[in-house]
């Protein structure tokens, strides 16, 4: 893998059009358990994103992500908004200066977001939160890294999933739907499944033209 | 949805041009940000308040800027937390040198969005500390949730802590008064009407013609429990229990009351509870020391109330005797 | 019917008695009477003032008893004028030797209630006055007809013959500056909701969900049109525009505003209603001297609004900025 | 004809029970043009009139009809207390001192209350009030004064009908109903509809036992 600067800006566009399709669908799983806004929130977000990167294809990959990062931060609001924009930063930070990343730098950068994340939003996995998508992909990508891009890449997405699907049997302890209590078994949170749509589309990209 | 607006994306923007429009004596916008500042900010020496939140809880925040009480109100988008840029930038405006003291209300994305903002400005060398709110008895507080939420009670940790900065007080006493009114501050709501985002069009819950919400949070997060419609002496018995199982007071003590309208129920009606609520602490003994009946901390056009207790002692008292001159607070 | 309430039938008495213990340093109540009097009333040697009307408009009326604005507010049924045995006790009560003003608001039963008052006070010897307010640009004013209705714009008259009793003068200037308010005060108003008198339990009509009905009355008296919902623009160009062709401003010339809510809109919606106010009489040259927004004369929980413009000049600009305290009108 | 005080007593007793018989009907025509409230305010007023005068049997008729009046007035409210609270107040000073009353002194006292109303209201006929009902009545009574008191009355309260349906063919120009301008044609004046039944149940009890 050889992801340069225009590379990963078209892959963050891609995350970007994902997340706009699924504007409504996000909405509605917050509606049940949350304020209905994480759809709208995001994809306002990343429409901003998108209109900041468009043409930095002349800056490094690092100033890129921070970019995104920062970008969110002022745009999102709620609580997505820092928890994504410090994981993209912090991303950005784990990269800083280079033109292109490769496999190593990939783990590195969403181990950077992972811990990122964690110390924003001080959640735990298993409290029905974004940590629940993240946390096991970032873990199967560093566990398979021997076995290369491809089978890390997808056992990491297949563990995302696996985490955001979790989060219906378990009870929120952080965020707005932490106020339920017990009603919030049985719903699947909005953070962990815009995490999930995140990674499966910067994997397709990434994996674009492997056989899958 | 019937609204007296002209855009759904533009409520927060009109809504705070429409402020200084009107009170351009007390406040003043930051150019290219959703941010309401004193006419005379920064004031030089005197620690600087800032207090925001989502927008639709009008008067909070921009309301309560002026003289003893906030430096800045940041309005983020309706029932949404304001980014850490726009905080940033209130901070900026309003540091007078003393430092400045956030007053943040218990959401994970308000923490969030404040605590960013203050390691922005920290990195700037501006001295900043914060306090969070979380008055909201409905909520069960334990170590395994994020704890309660912060609404009405922050409108006393506004006034309170703003009379102590006013009065020279440096930025770590005005932390300690604001935290000593947290720990003292309890309220509890319910509603009889949903309110709706204007950018959603439709509420985001419903309730029939003989339902209440009990505990209802102000942006219309469900609360404790769903009943028929009780009668005004009820409700205050229910909320007012609530309110005192958790906040020690007794016999002898003094009181505050903010009886708290939610932005559809008038005023009669807010004086009706608060009759009730001021017969059950006199029944304790428990003495009433002020009282505020109004609108304070709304959720758009939602009916309901809250009632808020803050307990309090003599630091306390003078403090919140003390006057204030903003554009929705003001005392003699 | 959803409120807040007990009984429909105690609604006005559980209120005052909610308003008297909320605001004890401000107001009591006369025994067996519905009449709110400034604590400290009679104020020897002072002008006293007695407004009053229905009850249904809070804070109107007994919200604005105290220093420099009201001594008494007279507290009829809901939506039903006071009786003179009422307005007699009220008179009675504040006398402080230098004589009585009413503030009436021009509705039938009100003028005549208030008349008959008068009368009992004058043969008992006490010196009394009266004003009519007649504000309401929605009703045409011809030779044939009662006359304007009297609504929102009664609050500048309580603020500035309260000022100028405040500041002892004699009963005649105190009339006299009450007629200069009158004469030069102009208001309008309309709504999206109608609301429900409590002992009628539901409303006494209906708007549907794209309807709404400008120049409505502060008890549901019908307006000049009803139309479909209009953006808050629009809204305010009709009213202004109404206001404007009666009241008699042009550039240059100085005014007070109030955006006032009817009881069901919240602040957030009245902030962009005073955001095109305003920038329609800029666009006029007409400087704006000050802006109250707010709920100053409602109608129960009725969604809508009134605009009301005074125009100022040198005397009325020093009574209006005089000190006012009271429990829902503050000066500084 | 011959009423003492008791007779008096009775005649208001049974005008109070018309009225409040026809408290919807009269809050009904009050909710087309008004406010929706006469027919609960008068009876309202007259509940609290039988409680005060019932045990005046001693007292001269002057004073009986002027605590009707002075209740009237303190307790109906509105538009229509004062009205009629000076018209029975009018009414006793007409008869002041008197144990009974005759034919002379009905119409004196009928005379009385119009022009209190008149003095109160300031209306004149045709402008949709009391007035278009009680002047036309007042003015049958002493036309006919000759012919005596049955002729008489009946034919006040045939013009007093008369008068409250014209209230339907004219504009309202005095009282809340004048805010409607033409939208007030059509609809029957409620206080003319009060006055009318009041002098009606009048009529009814003084002419009891007559042949009609
Ligand atoms: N402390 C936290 N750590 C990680 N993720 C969190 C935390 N709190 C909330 N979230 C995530 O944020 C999501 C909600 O985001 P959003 O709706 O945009 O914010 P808000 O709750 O402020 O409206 C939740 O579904 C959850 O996944
Ligand atoms: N100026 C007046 N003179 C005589 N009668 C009047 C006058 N104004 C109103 N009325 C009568 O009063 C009636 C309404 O009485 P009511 O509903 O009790 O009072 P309000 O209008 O204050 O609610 C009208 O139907 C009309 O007959
Ligand atoms: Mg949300
Ligand atoms: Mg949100
Ligand atoms: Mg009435
Ligand atoms: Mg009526």
């Amino acid at each position: 893998m050889a992801v340069d600067s225009a590379k990963l800006i078209d892959i963050i566009k891609v995350i970007a059009d994902k997340i706009t399709e699924n504007r409504e669908y996000l909405t509605q799983l917050d509606s049940a358990i949350g304020d209905a806004d994480h759809g709208i929130n995001m994809s306002k977000g990343f429409r901003a994103v998108v209109e900041k990167i468009s043409d930095m294809g002349e800056k490094d990959c690092g100033t890129i992500l921070k970019t995104v990062g920062m970008t969110l931060v002022s745009t999102v609001g709620g609580a997505s908004g820092p928890l994504y924009g410090t994981a993209f930063m912090r991303a950005g930070q784990a990269v800083a200066g280079k033109n292109e990343l490769d496999f190593n730098d990939l783990v590195s950068l969403m181990e950077a977001a992972l811990e990122g994340i964690k110390y924003r939003g001080k959640a735990e996995r298993g409290e029905k939160t974004i940590v629940d998508a993240l946390e096991p992909a970032v873990e199967a990508l560093k566990l398979r890294r021997e076995e290369g891009l491809e089978t890390a890449l997808r056992d990491a997405v297949e563990e995302a999933k696996k985490g955001m699907e979790y989060t219906k049997d378990i009870i929120a302890r952080k965020g707005r739907a932490s106020y339920l209590g017990e009603r919030s078994l049985g719903h699947q949170d909005p953070g962990a499944t815009s995490c999930y749509i995140m990674l499966e589309a910067m994997a397709a990209r990434l994996l674009d033209g492997k056989k899958s | 949805m019937k609204k007296l607006i002209n855009n759904p994306e533009t409520v927060v923007e009109e809504m705070l041009e429409g402020m200084v429009r009107a009170f351009p004596q007390y406040v003043r916008k930051l150019e290219g940000y959703n941010v309401i500042v004193r006419a005379d900010a920064p004031v030089k020496g005197k620690v600087a308040l800032v207090s925001g939140g989502g927008s639709g809880h009008e008067p909070s925040h921009a309301g309560y800027v002026g003289r003893g009480m906030l430096d800045a109100g940041v309005a983020g988008a309706v029932f949404t937390s304001p980014t850490p840029d726009q905080i940033f930038e209130a901070i900026k405006a309003v540091d007078g040198g003393a430092g400045v003291l956030l007053i943040i209300k218990n959401y994970t994305g308000d923490v969030m969005n404040f605590e960013m903002a203050r390691e922005m400005a920290q990195m700037e060398g501006i001295q900043v500390a914060s306090v969070t709110v979380n008055d909201d008895v409905a909520v069960e507080n334990s170590t395994y949730t994020v704890g309660r939420r912060g609404i009405a009670g922050t409108v006393f940790v506004h006034k309170i802590a703003g009379a102590k900065a006013q009065a020279g007080g440096m930025l770590e006493e005005v932390k300690a008064v604001a935290e000593k009114v947290i720990k003292n501050v309890r309220s509890m709501g319910m509603a009889l009407t949903p309110c709706i985002v204007p950018a959603a069009g439709k509420p985001n819950f419903t309730l029939s013609e003989d339902e209440m919400e009990i505990g209802m949070g102000i942006h219309g997060e469900p609360g404790t429990m769903r009943t028929k419609l009780m009668k005004a002496n009820e409700v205050v018995d229910h909320l007012m229990s609530k309110i005192l199982a958790d906040l020690p007071v007794e016999s002898g003590d003094e009181v505050a009351v903010m009886v708290n309208g939610l932005g559809g129920t008038p005023l009669m009606e807010l004086l009706i509870l608060n009759r009730k609520a001021s017969q059950i602490l006199e029944d304790k003994g428990i003495k009433v020391y002020r009282t505020y009946v109004g609108e304070f901390m709304t959720s758009l056009e939602m009916a309901g109330a809250s009632i808020t207790l803050l307990k309090l002692d003599d630091e306390l008292k003078s403090l919140l005797d003390a006057p204030a001159d903003t554009p929705a607070f003001k005392q003699l």
